[in-house]
């Protein structure tokens, strides 16, 4: 490890992605990023204001004055347009990032994601790569109503063909998003955004952006491992992106009650990593998953599915899942919170198993 | 021609028009108020392009249906939705227009013709292809309008609606509210050709540019279209020039994007001062009546606000019901 | 029971379907349909042709002359346009039916299905109904390669507002066409294309259309509730629209060999009947479940999840799940046969539990 | 005019253009017969269609690369994928192009310049902006091409892809190959306005129309866009008028839907034996050296189903290899 390897602070997750993006681009010319207002007011360099937003959470301020339009391309409301445009730059030697601003956009760009993206290195062969990177964003708890709040990874999970992870914190999220654009295959970095700090309650935002130590340099957490940030012996807590946070606080409240708590941050949900949770549970013997995605046909089935396939005769009580209800996101503030999963509830469901 | 279109609009028609847009806006104001004081949750507002509702929805009738974007206020208080619903909808509260699960990018109120705000650019726009699908069906002479930004020619969604709508020749009006930006993107760098209007060629379809601050023109244009499409002579595009006068979604700052010249030229053209002098030039009256007619605006967006402030939230339970009408 | 009632017959799936619309769109002027060629030489009248196809399936041959070109309606190729279409008629009165032909192609259209149809009758607060049926196909096994071969249905399952089934039979397909129909919130019916008559190895096609008794007369098939087409105290095999036919027929052969076998024919995966499915497997106390779709995030994972945590303490064996590989449909003929679910498969994991 | 376009087309080009449209259309009829016989699991048959790649294709260079959809056999032979690779594809081979993995409607070779054929309409279109966008970053003076049909000017991503690469400028070419028919779904009932030309209108670039069924037009017509596109002065897109002779998939019967007259006519016009007029009437080939080309292709043909037939099925291990460049 390097001098500057170790040089290490507190940034936030806007800012981990950020440096991420802008090492890569420093360092491999074929890397470029595009999306809606990415940059923001592109055209207007005559007014000096290309850098409007950076993004709409601000995930690329600053790299168009560092890289330019060619490479930080505001593109207009196209998302199968400009999806499928990074396809075909992948396809023939480019490294492209883009912005699907939403995750609940999808629909109007899915094709170029699961036929073409997905499938292209399959179909032909293995012949053609696409080594692209799609960053979108996740999440309820901004008041955002059904369609802006949608977490739905699982549904791209499901496709073969699609790398899908999710980080917690700023620390994975600059690790992460650094392996995602440097990975060759199509992958999808869901980013929450609570974690971005978005949030109409501020007590949920509490610490989030600032939760751990990122190192200045670049580094990869390589996709399909997930973390152990809580080690115990009692029962496992699952998390992915922003409910790792809900677990964390869950396990605080546990180990206050006596019991000995592991948490697995998931971080990865394709390919996923069997092994460290299959571990655990053989350990702990107990298994609350806790996911903000809807439940049906979804990674906290999956996880289930695995445990109780994988680890049936070491388990002591059926797996459990914390999840968002089988409905959709609401606007008013106490539907919404209601909609989460909290605290309170993985405490009470790992308490009921412990008991 | 100006004249023609002078005598075209009577008195009640015109007085109308004012009094919904001075009202739009004033709700609009008080939204922002709402917000800084941390009730409501966030919105797009309509300020400044209150002209290009009030100028189409003049001609519409009950069972006619409009669907609106994002920033729709102006879109449902043109056509009639209850303002103490809509800001107890956007307050969160169990009164509102959609229960308060909603919330401000999805006011709908199908019974007065408001099918819905939609959060997604583009998407509802063959969902008001749709509707005009079942007036044709149903025989019905009703027309359906939908709003969309520029920032919406950038969808597909839009060719392929108004091909549907062109070569079924339905009874709907696609309107483009061209207010120069795509949040912080100017449609001259994301649009080639950089007219929304011309984009009707080739889709056999009329497509008209309007100067959007003026509800006068908005209405005569309008006039024509709706009057095709409820005559059975298929779909109009309507490109309505029109400015949002503050940022793109809450308090963000439009100066980061745009000039403050820009930004003076297009209050100069304001739809309410316009019409104001309008209602005056024409007769229709006078500097005392109007005042009056901007408290009355106001009376009733302060009435809404304490319609939502003594509304109640909806129950938790209200979380899981709705999402089907049966689900067993 | 009507005299007429009583009548039945062998007819194929595809005349199943046919029946059941042609039904209710005689007996309600409010139901109409759209699609590609779901006419076929549209605008050609002159040429006394307009029903050229009546579907690339023929589900809708003949309906045209019935009951004109208003109410079945070629579309040109704009899903998104026309089934966005389609919720808008929906939300206004009408009862659409909707052909999304291929189930691959939902990602040009899926906004639509996922962000409209499903939610406008939630985020309206209730006061907007979207009745509309959509109708598309599944299944691979008949060389139409990534993607046209998909199965999906686990995502729009995932979707909370979406009610999905999925027909096994000629029987099952009218009964559940009808219910559909009738059905006051979106529903797709996925239709698989073996079940429909379509394959390149004919042995698999062997029987499939005619093996199910039909009613001429109109019947509901409830939504919701799966069927136990066959009984037994041993195993629990799941089966889904084709993987049902595997079952069957792996059943046949596992009573051969001295086991009592039962199976459930899932037919509704959203809403699922989780009762009919906790109530068998806590009789035989092993369960072998059989789904052609991917299996990460899939309704694989979801019936797994749900045995192992509501019937885990009556299980002699964990779950096993006999699925598509986590790979892409191939070309080739036997790497795509390799790729389906086989009686073979099924027959030896229910062996190698009961053993 | 006829003359000067004449003078523009060298013997050796124009010797290639037919030989490549005879191969294909041999090739097609062989694929028929395997179909016949089982060994091949269905296809759509470009015959009638084989002059517009062959046109283009002519100004393509190594590192251009073109995209095609489900109908794409003679876009691949017209870009120089291998014929033997071609069929062991078809027939399911692990020595085709694909290692048997796509099949007819996924035929790839990127090194050949061909970045795959696409069986869902519309959905090449803006892979080929972003080839285009390489090219342009890559400052590499490449072009991309996308074929696609007139049922895929239904789809909204055409509008989406046209608009990237115009205010772009990027080097790509939107080539329509109108056969007339999605389906059976003729463009006179589809298409509003029937023409795909007049859809350029609007996004700031030439649309033209252009005679599909002659391949010197097409060769004439798609030079100076190419030209354009490699020059830096953005797309172009190209109608070409042509008409596929077989049905739409397989053995589909294409007289439920279109007339003997109608299918007379457009045979009449047939792009192989027009330029071999052509050839004869420049004194480029006579009679006797054209038999020997369609010589050279049928034995070309013949060859790749012997290869094919020699070639071995894929090992059941390769179902699950390449799903990913590494998955672990
Ligand atoms: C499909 C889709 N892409 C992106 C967004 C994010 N978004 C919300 S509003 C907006 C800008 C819309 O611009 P315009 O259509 O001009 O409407 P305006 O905001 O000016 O009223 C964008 C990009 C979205 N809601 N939907
Ligand atoms: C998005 C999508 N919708 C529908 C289909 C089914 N389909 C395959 S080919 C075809 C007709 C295409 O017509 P056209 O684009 O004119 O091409 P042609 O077959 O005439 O070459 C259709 C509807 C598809 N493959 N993709
Ligand atoms: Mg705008
Ligand atoms: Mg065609």
């Amino acid at each position: 490890m390097t001098q500057s390897q170790e040089k290490s602070r507190q940034i936030t997750y806007v800012q981990a992605v950020n440096e991420a993006i802008e090492y890569e681009m420093a360092n491999d010319p074929d890397v470029f990023i595009m999306g809606e207002d990415i940059a923001g007011g592109a055209g207007r360099a005559n007014l000096g204001k290309q850098d409007a937003w950076g993004g709409v959470f601000r995930l690329t301020k600053g790299l168009i004055g560092k890289f330019g339009e060619d490479r930080v391309r505001d593109t207009p409301i196209s998302e199968a347009g400009f999806i499928g445009a990074g396809v075909g730059a992948a396809a023939t030697g480019m490294r492209p990032i883009v912005d699907l601003m939403f995750v609940g956009f999808f629909g109007v760009c899915g094709d170029q994601i699961v036929n073409n993206a997905a499938k292209m290195h399959y179909m032909f062969g293995g012949k053609v790569k696409i080594p692209i990177t799609i960053i979108t964003s996740t999440g309820a708890g901004t008041a955002s109503a059904a369609q802006h709040s949608e977490t739905l990874y699982s549904i791209f999970t499901h496709f073969p063909g699609l790398k899908c992870v999710s980080p917690s914190d700023p620390y994975t999220a600059k690790g992460l998003m650094t392996a995602a654009i440097r990975d060759d295959d199509p992958v999808i970095v869901f980013n929450h955004k609570l974690l971005m700090g978005r949030t109409v309650k501020p007590e949920m935002g509490k610490g989030i952006g600032f939760g751990s130590i990122v190192p200045e340099d670049s580094y990869e957490i390589p996709i399909g491992k997930a973390l152990v940030p809580i080690e115990g012996t009692d029962i496992t807590l699952i998390g992915i992106s922003y409910t790792t946070l809900v677990c964390k606080e869950a396990a605080e409240e546990l180990q206050q009650k006596g019991y000995s708590v592991e948490v697995i941050d998931l971080l990865s949900l394709s390919p996923m990593d069997n092994e460290t949770i299959i571990k655990s549970v053989m350990k702990t013997r107990n298994v609350v998953i806790v996911d903000e995605d809807y439940p049906r046909c979804s990674i906290a089935s999956d996880i289930s599915a695995l445990v109780a396939e994988e680890a049936f005769d070491y388990l002591d009580s059926p797996p459990v899942r914390i999840t968002a209800p089988h409905t959709l996101v609401p606007y008013s503030l106490p539907l919404e919170m209601e909609f989460l999963p909290s605290k309170e509830k993985v405490v009470e469901a790992a308490v009921s198993i412990l008991e | 021609m100006t004249n023609s279109k002078k005598t075209g609009i009577d008195k009640s028609t015109a007085l109308w028009m004012y009094q919904t847009m001075i009202t739009t806006r004033k709700f609009e104001a008080e939204c922002r108020r709402q917000a800084d004081q941390g009730k409501l949750r966030g919105m797009h507002s309509s300020i400044g392009q209150e002209a290009v509702p009030t100028g189409i929805c003049a001609h519409l009738k009950d069972g006619d249906q409009i669907l609106g974007t994002h920033r729709s206020h102006h879109h449902c208080i043109a056509k009639g939705v209850n303002l103490n619903e809509m800001m107890a909808e956007l307050l969160g509260k169990a009164t509102g227009t959609n229960k308060g699960k909603g919330g401000t990018m999805h006011i709908a109120d199908i019974n007065k013709g408001m099918l819905g705000a939609n959060g997604v650019v583009g998407s509802n726009i063959p969902v008001a292809v749709g509707a005009a699908l079942t007036a044709k069906l149903k025989k019905s002479q009703n027309v359906s309008v939908v709003f969309f930004g520029d920032g919406a020619v950038g969808q597909g969604v839009l060719y392929e609606s108004m091909n549907l709508a062109s070569i079924w020749k339905l009874p709907v009006v696609f309107v483009c509210e061209n207010n120069r930006y795509a949040e912080a993107t100017p449609f001259e760098y994301s649009m080639a050709g950089q007219s929304v209007a011309k984009r009707a060629t080739g889709f056999d379809m009329p497509g008209i540019n309007v100067d959007g601050q003026s509800v006068v023109e908005m209405y005569h244009a309008s006039k024509i279209a709706i009057q095709k499409a409820r005559s059975g002579e298929g779909p109009t595009l309507i490109e309505a020039m029109t400015y949002r006068y503050q940022g793109h979604f809450g308090a963000d700052p439009p100066l980061t994007y745009r000039t403050e010249e820009e930004e003076a030229l297009y209050k100069s053209k304001d739809c309410i001062r316009r019409m104001k002098s309008y209602l005056i030039d024409m007769g229709y009256s006078d500097e005392e009546k109007i005042l009056e007619m901007d408290e009355k605006a106001q009376i009733a967006v302060s009435e809404s606000v304490k319609f939502a402030d003594e509304s109640p939230f909806p129950n938790l339970e209200e979380l899981h019901t709705e999402v089907y009408v049966k689900y067993e």
